[in-house]
């Protein structure tokens, strides 16, 4: 009977919602927005990469209440599960390919992140996609050896100063007389690596607050097995 | 009108209302004797009676309120007596109007309830409260009458409402014009009267008369001026309803005597109501005939 | 700015306020309170000629508020009411100075918070009647409830919850009372009074009907009529007695206060009278005629069965109120002065039986009327009071109670409406049993024992039923003096004024002349007098010293007939007394308990908020498809 | 000046960012970096609200003229919420010390920054990430009681706003795909042709039922009472008093700008009578005070609702009115729950241990029961003045509805002020009462202070209430100034 | 073109299929952490929808190659939308899932009505009422009671 309410509800809301989507227009959006960003975006933002000019650019905002929630997240987390980890021996010690691989793949980790943290303006890539490959990079240690620990102090200097600092340089415009995160330092060299401006510093505090968050989440989830 | 004569009038009325009163006593007790296969009293008797309690040596006072009580019996009555207009004299009946009289009427009630209440004897407290219980059952059915009887005439004022009826001779009478409402007011008349079969809150035999039980002497002698007045007034009152009035002394007399009459007669062929079964038929049939009677006059 | 004479009269209210909120604790706060409500009586009183056909006197107060302007003025209609309002403050607040303020004290109870409470009625009343459009009226109308909540409320425990019940009711009135506003002011454009005037003759029938119910309701409740009566006894039995001799007067007048300023001054009974029920031949005002019988009728048989003096008395207020309605409702000239009179005779001698019962309470501790009796000659001046009080509120000559009904009574014969005149008499008729019951379990019959020595009232509250008990006789004999107020109100609220005179009303088709009635009345006692006390002294017996049955009692045995004292009546009619307003009134309750039970349950359920969820798309679901 | 708007929203963040770092420095200089960021935000914004409200203006984030950036639109409505908010923060800022400290203020503040934001953006989807933000910081804040219900509160709470963003989501998709712009501005210029459909409808809806979760809609309200029970009491008040208006806030620009369906109106009003009767219903019965406050709060949520139903000029004076009526007593009472907190049997005699408490929670009762001339009375006036000038009968039901609710209110909170003048029982010590603690008392006795202000000086405020609502009631203006010499964005 | 247009409708579907397979999830579970589970999956068609509104089929990515003209993109913004919200809805679920092994911790159950029924516990027992929705009326409102010697009968007149 459960079953059957699951599936007529569910069967419902689908056929409803595809009753409505089918008013849409497939396949051709209007894109009012989308065409008059990609006519300017490269010549605003100095950034071949038009989705890093919107998240960092246009949308700046955006990107930093996101980092906020991931903010919020991490501490809320923290709040929750408490300061003190203890380390439970329920996790076994990582096998050899996972201790040693997890060794060798760190610098090649941290090297892949910081490039798609500094590429996030012309390619595809940037400051999140980094920051996540730093975290797994410091996380991988974490599942070879249970007994090892983040610093925390450490990630926590990381995510707040990479996090106060996309908001300096946001401010930093502002007290330059322009709009709080205006572009600034636009250079002429479009398709370059420096060309954005500070488009890619931001995407650097992005990049290093994301991987923060990520990594201090995740050790607060492998660490907290009983409650003290 | 000159204040001499109406101040004559004012005098006058009362005195009247109490001979007449004082007859009617007599004639109720010579129907019973009748009935009963007695001779009856001689025709002063009710006098004699009067003046005799009131020259009796044993008398007992609960208090104040106690000989207050019989004060506005009397008063009560002797004030509504100048708001029923007699043949010839008026009184202050356009003053007050039919309304006033009943309200009057009540006095006389509520004096004796006070009077009985100071003398602190359960069985007077009953009879009383029976009494006025019966008050309530008669009531009714009496103000229904009433207010057909001054709806008919226009007016509450019972000068002219009688009046109305000797416009036109015995057509106009209200006996005649409202036959139900002149049957309704007969029985609630009946009734008010207190006597046999709607003596309840007398009940000698069980609550050793009631109201009465405390008095004695003087105060019984008041009761019995009372009484006196009481078939006066209501006799009277029924004839200016629906009988007409008086053009003359006389046939206002023989009026009052034979309304008194009819009730007094057929009293002794029921057995007591019990306090329930008398309200249950003031509001029954009276009530009934009464309304009926109001939806022809309107 | 000068300040009127109406902005002096309130300004003397609220400081009264002040200094009862101020200096209430102190010792005379009593007395200064008094004094004060004098000096506002005095104040009034200067704007006497209001009550002689005078021009209406603003208040020189005017707010904005939100695009609304609010003002306050007294015409005829408010000075008469606030006439009763300041009247009845000053002798509660006199009688409760004193003795009766001490052992108030002394039984725990919060002398401050009383005065200041009976302040607040009394301002917040003023501020009703002097409203000068709707939407103040509003706001005096809910001050007073709140203020009278207060009032009500203070004694604690059972009162507590009377209040409470009170509260209720009294918030279904003002929301109906604020839904009425709102329809009126979407049709009239504004809230004042010229405006919903010209508005009401442009109104459709369905919208006229909607207002008369909503207002008619919302004010019925304040005056307990019918439906919504049950409120009101208990909470003004439990009020401190001057208190409820106070509340008993003139709260619930209020709503016939704004009965009359609405529906019958700004709507007019043509209006309402024109609203036909479908398939009947009764239209609004027969209806609301109907309810003030129902009101008369049911309440008082209520009042019958009580055992308690206060409750007795409570429950007559709510009857003695469909008599107010009645008259107004038949609002040809004498039924409307005949309601109107009945405000200011109810007041008096309500306020009197009161503060008699209260003395009695005062004295022997207890208003059970199973519980006393025979206190006539330790109470003498008590008794004469309550006496006269009964006397009025059962509308016997000569008190001025009669008058009034004489009128009501008078105008339904004229009106020819039968079925409503037999059912006025009815509730006279069941007011009077009641009030014996009431005078004769107190006042008469036994004595008991442990009330032997017992003394009189104290003069502090003696004085002030005294007054009363002579306002009472003396507008009983020259009605002519509220009724030329009364003329006046009639007046300010376009109803046509009957042809009075000093001793009554003169009248083509029956008036009425109480100087004369009552002359008679008094020769006729004594010449009843004359006769009884012209036959032989008489023995007096001592109180306790009794007889029946053939033994002589002993002071020790209980033989007071008091309980079920209409047993004859009862047996007849008991079984007609169902409580059918409790129960509908525990199955209102029972039903939003039983909901709120539900919506709980809603919210609780671990789950139910995705079925909610579910429901919810399915109405957006219902609206796209 | 007018760029120094953007810092109440910032430095919040920026102060929550760096506070962990802060307090692991210095606990002395950190406890006093939240409150200093405050303040500094209300004195910017209080200096912006001296300096001129008359015309509203926006601010381009990032220099980016909208529709393609982010604007701030800055009228006086959001400048109001903007400074309730700061405002707010402060008055319910969390001073207690304990090694958690850095992290319960640095969600405080990103929840001020968050509802800054929600007050302050002109723009969708950055209305959306802003609602997330305050959903997130107020997980946090609520699990901070670290009960086991606390938990459980949350979680259920975070399910119903999962929900809530996954329906907000599709709505924003929705209306991306049939436009192609998310400017809220740029939305209103192009509703009229391309969101007057059924998928204007649906997405609109999606978005209301999304956004009702925090204003405490009918069916998804289910959260309130337990968040409301187990939250600390300051949480709940910021929460009650203004996270829900702040989601009212986003429906009110939606509707007053893009969404003008009839059907749209007329499921919010049905709604927000579902939500009045069931919140009032519930409410009779509940047995703890927060509960209590918790399901008054939802029906007093669902009367803002009804009102919204009108998004006319006096339409939004009455929500304004409600809400900001609401804010002020909700958040007194969940002050005075501070304490009061328990069973309400519990609270027997409680007068006699604080009168002030006592005083202060009646004050407050007769103006959410609108009793003149408190403000409720107003905010109650104007709202059922508009509900009788329609015609629906739809609306004449809300009216019904609302005026019953009074009732029931009345009767629940007045049950509780009777209580707490009950006299104790002899054998019960008087310590053993509750009392609200006394930095709760001062705070609710500040905002019993505001009321009587606002009561007073009812004339002013009213005209700047309705100033507000003929600003915020202004597609026209909001279009122009947002879109000024941009032609549209066309 | 009809095979495409048959491509874009499966995207849809499959999107709208996401959303309420995971709403139905969500309204279904009985266990809090598949509730979790079904937010993310019905999240994951949100962000899908959210992506297709901007897509075009004839479109390539939204990165400049060359200077000068460039092809036809497909809408960037979007794209920058989904961005954010994956990463909102991460941060979620990691809460949401701190906030599992606490309760799990606590009550030792994750059953939606278990520890449902552990939160009423500790609340009442927290504010100290009585937990079950009995049938007693609340509190002040019951019947007056008759004043001391007084016949409860002699109070309920027929009012």
């Amino acid at each position: 009977m459960r079953n059957l309410t699951g599936l007529l509800f569910a069967g419902g809301l689908g056929f409803m919602l595809l009753s409505i989507a089918s008013g849409l227009d497939f396949g051709a959006p209007p894109m009012l927005v989308g065409e008059a960003i990609q006519s300017v975006a490269p010549q605003e933002t100095g950034a071949t990469n038009i989705v890093t000019s919107v998240v960092l650019g246009y949308r700046g905002i955006d990107t930093l209440g996101e980092l906020s929630i991931l903010f919020a997240a991490a501490a809320a987390a923290g709040l929750v599960l408490g300061r003190r980890h203890t380390t439970a021996g329920t996790l076994t010690e990582g096998g050899f390919v996972l201790r040693y691989g997890g060794a060798m793949l760190f610098p090649l980790l941290m090297t892949i992140g910081f490039y798609i943290i500094f590429h996030g303006h012309l390619t595809p890539g940037g400051g999140f996609q980094g920051g996540v490959i730093l975290a797994a990079a410091f996380f991988l240690p974490l599942l070879a050896r249970p007994g090892a620990r983040l610093h925390h102090g450490m990630l926590s200097m990381i995510e707040g100063f990479a996090g106060s600092s996309f908001i300096l340089i946001g401010l930093v415009a502002l007290a330059e007389g322009e709009a709080f995160l205006q572009p600034m330092l636009i250079q002429d060299t479009l398709g370059q690596l420096v060309s954005a401006g500070t488009l890619p510093l931001l995407y650097l505090a992005v990049g290093l607050k994301v991987g923060a968050e990520l990594a201090g989440l995740l050790s607060h989830l492998a660490q907290t097995e009983s409650e003290a | 009108m000159a204040p001499l004569e109406l101040i004559i009038e004012l005098v006058l009325m009362p005195l009247v209302a109490f001979i007449v009163g004082l007859m009617m006593v007599l004639m109720m007790r010579r129907i019973a004797a009748k009935l009963q296969r007695r001779v009856g009293p001689p025709f002063f008797q009710p006098l004699y009676d009067i003046v005799k309690l009131h020259g009796k040596r044993t008398q007992v006072s609960h208090g104040m309120i106690h000989d207050i009580g019989i004060v506005m019996a009397m008063g009560g009555y002797i004030a509504a007596e100048t708001l029923l207009p007699v043949p010839g004299m008026n009184g202050i009946a356009e003053k007050g109007g039919i309304i006033t009289l009943l309200y009057l009427m009540m006095i006389p009630s509520l004096g004796l309830a006070l009077g009985v209440g100071q003398c602190a004897n359960p069985n007077g407290s009953i009879g009383i409260a029976r009494a006025l219980t019966a008050m309530l059952a008669y009531d009714i059915p009496l103000v229904i009458v009433v207010f057909g009887v001054a709806y008919a005439a226009g007016t509450t004022n019972l000068v002219e409402i009688i009046a109305t009826q000797q416009a036109g001779g015995f057509e106009t009478w209200g006996a005649v014009q409202m036959p139900l409402l002149a049957i309704a007011g007969l029985i609630a008349m009946h009734a008010s009267l207190g006597k046999q079969p709607f003596e309840i809150y007398i009940a000698p035999a069980e609550i050793a008369t009631g109201p009465m039980v405390e008095m004695g002497g003087k105060y019984l002698g008041g009761l019995f001026v009372m009484q006196s007045f009481q078939l006066y007034t209501t006799s009277v009152l029924y004839v200016s309803l629906f009988l007409g009035g008086g053009t003359t002394w006389f046939d206002f007399l023989l009026k009052s005597f034979l309304v008194l009459a009819i009730p007094v007669s057929i009293a002794y062929l029921f057995p007591r109501y019990r306090t329930e079964d008398l309200l249950r038929l003031m509001w029954k049939w009276p009530v009934m005939l009464g309304l009926i009677g109001i939806a022809f006059v309107m | 700015m000068t300040l009127t004479l109406l902005d002096e009269l309130l300004l003397f209210s609220g400081v009264t306020v002040l200094v009862a909120l101020f200096l209430g604790r102190r010792l005379p706060a009593g007395w200064m309170v008094t004094i004060l409500y004098g000096i506002q009586l005095l104040s009034l009183l200067k704007m006497a000629p209001l009550g002689y056909g005078g021009d209406p006197i603003p208040s020189t107060l005017i707010l904005e508020v939100m695009g609304q302007t609010l003002s306050w003025r007294f015409d005829a209609l408010s000075w008469y009411f606030a006439l009763i309002t300041l009247g009845s403050a000053l002798l509660s607040s006199w009688y409760a100075c004193g003795e009766w303020e001490q052992r108030f004290r002394q039984a725990g109870g919060n002398v401050w918070l009383f005065h200041l409470a009976m302040a607040l009625n009394v301002f917040s009343m003023l501020i009703l009647l002097a409203s000068g459009d709707l939407l103040s009226l509003f706001i005096g109308w809910e001050l007073v409830s709140w203020a009278g909540f207060l009032l009500m409320a203070m004694a604690g425990g059972v009162a507590t919850r009377a209040a409470m019940r009170y509260i209720t009711y009294a918030m279904v009135g003002a929301m109906a009372i604020f839904g009425g506003i709102a329809l009126v002011y979407v049709s009239a454009g504004s809230l004042q009074y010229d405006a919903i005037l010209t508005a009401v003759s442009q109104m459709g029938t369905p919208h006229l009907w909607m207002l008369v119910i909503l207002f008619s309701a919302g004010f019925g409740i304040k005056m307990g009529l019918m439906p919504f009566h049950l409120w009101q006894a208990p909470a003004y039995a439990e009020t401190p007695g001057p208190g409820s001799a106070f509340l008993g007067a003139i709260s619930s007048r209020m709503g016939l206060f704004a009965i009359l300023l609405v529906l019958v001054k700004l709507f007019g009974i043509v209006n309402i009278e024109s609203l036909k029920i479908p398939f009947t031949l009764i239209d609004a005002r027969d209806l609301l005629a109907w309810i003030a019988v129902f009101t008369i009728i049911f309440p008082t048989f209520t009042a019958m069965k009580q055992n308690d003096a206060r409750e007795l008395l409570a429950w007559h207020g709510i009857g003695q109120g469909g008599y107010m309605l009645l008259g107004l409702v038949v609002a040809d000239a004498m039924g409307a002065a005949g309601g109107l009179l009945h405000v200011f005779n109810h007041a008096t001698y309500q306020a009197a039986l009161f503060m008699a019962v209260t003395a009695v309470i005062h004295r022997t501790g207890t208003s059970d009327l199973n519980k006393l009796g025979g206190l006539v000659v330790r109470m003498p001046l008590s008794f004469m009071v309550l006496l006269v009080g009964i006397i009025g509120l059962a509308g016997l000559p000569p008190m001025n109670g009669f008058v009034s009904k004489w009128l009501v009574y008078r105008s339904l014969l004229n009106e020819g409406m039968p079925l409503l005149f037999v059912a006025a008499v009815i509730g006279t008729l069941g007011t009077i049993l009641s009030v014996y019951k009431l005078i004769h379990n107190i006042f008469l019959g036994q004595l008991r024992v442990e009330h032997e020595h017992i003394k009189e009232a104290p003069w502090s509250m003696m004085i002030p039923m005294l007054i009363l008990a002579a306002i009472i006789f003396i507008t009983g004999l020259l009605p002519g003096i509220p009724l030329a107020w009364v003329a006046s109100v009639q007046e300010a609220v376009g109803l046509s004024v009957p042809n009075y005179t000093l001793g009554g009303v003169e009248s083509a088709s029956g008036s009425l002349d109480m100087i004369w009635v009552i002359g008679v009345l008094f020769a006729g006692f004594g010449i009843g007098a004359l006769v009884f006390y012209s036959a032989g002294k008489s023995k007096r017996v001592h109180q306790l010293d009794n007889y029946a049955g053939g033994h002589f009692l002993t002071a020790d045995i209980r033989y007071q007939y008091s309980d079920n004292f209409y047993a004859g009546l009862m047996h007849l009619i008991g079984g007609w007394y169902r409580g059918s307003f409790l129960w509908l009134e525990k199955s209102v309750k029972s039903l939003v308990e039983f909901l709120s039970l539900g919506m709980q349950g809603i919210y609780r359920r671990a789950n139910a908020e995705f079925y909610l969820l579910s429901t919810a798309l399915f109405v957006i679901a219902w609206v796209v498809i | 000046m007018n760029s120094m708007v953007v810092l109440p929203l910032v430095l919040p963040l920026f102060g929550a960012f760096l506070l962990p770092i802060i307090m692991r420095a210095s606990v002395g200089v950190g406890l006093w970096v939240g409150p200093a960021i405050l303040l500094y935000g209300c004195w910017i914004l209080g200096n912006q609200w001296i300096s001129g409200t008359a015309m509203p203006f926006s601010l381009a984030i990032g220099g980016f003229a909208p529709p393609m950036g982010i604007n701030l639109y800055v009228d006086s409505l959001a400048l109001l919420f903007a400074l309730a908010v700061q405002l707010l923060g402060l008055i319910f800022w969390p001073f207690k010390l304990d090694p958690e400290t850095a992290r319960r203020q640095a969600l405080m503040l990103l929840l001020v920054a968050a509802s800054t934001g929600l007050a302050l953006s002109g723009d969708l989807f950055n209305l959306y990430v802003f609602y997330e933000l305050v959903a997130v910081a107020t997980f946090g804040l609520i699990s901070a009681s670290s009960t086991g219900s606390a938990y459980a509160a949350t979680i259920r709470y975070l399910i119903l706003s999962g929900i809530g963003s996954v329906l907000t989501l599709l709505g924003i998709a929705l209306i991306y795909s049939q436009t192609g712009t998310l400017n809220l501005a740029h939305l209103a210029q192009l509703a009229p042709e391309q969101l007057n459909n059924k998928l204007g409808l649906t997405a609109f809806l999606s978005i209301l039922i999304g956004v009702g979760v925090k204003a405490e809609l009918f069916p998804v309200n289910t959260w309130v009472p337990e968040v409301y029970a187990t939250a600390a009491s300051r949480v709940s008040a910021f929460l009650a008093g203004l996270v829900s208006k702040l989601a009212l806030l986003i429906i009110l620009r939606l509707l007053v700008l893009i969404f003008h369906q009839q059907e749209a109106i007329q499921v919010m009003l049905f709604l927000g009578i579902l939500g009045v009767v069931s919140g009032e219903l519930a409410a009779w019965r509940a047995k703890d005070m927060r509960r209590m406050l918790a399901f008054s709060s939802i029906g007093q949520l669902g009367m803002i609702f009804i009102a919204l139903s009108i998004p006319d000029q006096a339409g939004l004076l009455a929500v304004l009115a409600l809400s900001f009526h609401h804010l002020l007593v909700k958040s007194g009472l969940f002050m005075l729950a501070d304490g009061w907190g328990g069973a309400i049997e519990n609270l027997r005699g409680a007068a006699k241990r604080s009168p002030l408490a006592a005083i202060v929670f009646i004050l407050f009762s007769l103006s959410l029961i609108g009793m003149p001339p408190l403000p409720g009375f107003w905010a109650k006036f104007t709202l059922i003045t508009e509900l009788a000038a329609q015609t629906s009968p739809l609306y004449l039901i809300g009216l019904a509805v609302f005026l019953l609710a009074t009732v029931i209110e009345a009767a629940y909170l007045f049950r509780l002020a009777a209580l707490l003048y009950r006299p104790v029982s002899e054998e019960k010590p008087i310590d053993t009462i509750p009392k609200p603690a006394g930095v709760s008392l001062v705070s609710a006795s500040l905002f019993g202070v505001g009321l009587l202000a606002a009561a007073l000086f009812i004339t002013p405020v009213g005209e700047l209430l309705n100033h507000v609502a003929g600003q915020a009631a202004n597609a026209e203006l909001y279009i122009d100034t947002v879109l000024a010499g941009t032609g549209g964005g066309r | 073109m009809t095979p495409t247009i048959d491509l874009e409708l499966i995207l849809y579907i499959t999107a709208l299929g996401l959303i309420s397979i995971g709403l139905a999830g969500v309204v279904l579970s009985q266990h809090l952490f598949r509730m979790v589970l079904a937010l993310v999956i019905a999240e994951a068609g949100a962000n899908l929808m959210l992506v297709l509104a901007g897509y075009r089929w004839d479109a390539v990515a939204p990165i400049l190659t060359s200077l000068g003209e460039h092809p036809q993109m497909v809408d960037p913004v979007p794209q920058a939308m989904v961005l954010t919200a994956i990463v909102i809805g991460v941060g979620i679920q990691a809460l949401a899932v701190s906030i599992l092994i606490r309760i799990r911790q606590r009550f030792g159950t994750l059953d939606r009505h278990e520890v449902a029924a552990h939160m009423d516990a500790e609340i009442a027992q927290i504010a100290g009422t009585s937990r079950d929705m009995s049938q007693e009326s609340p509190l002040g409102e019951r019947p007056l009671p008759p004043l001391p010697g007084t016949p409860a009968a002699s109070r309920e007149g027929r009012s």
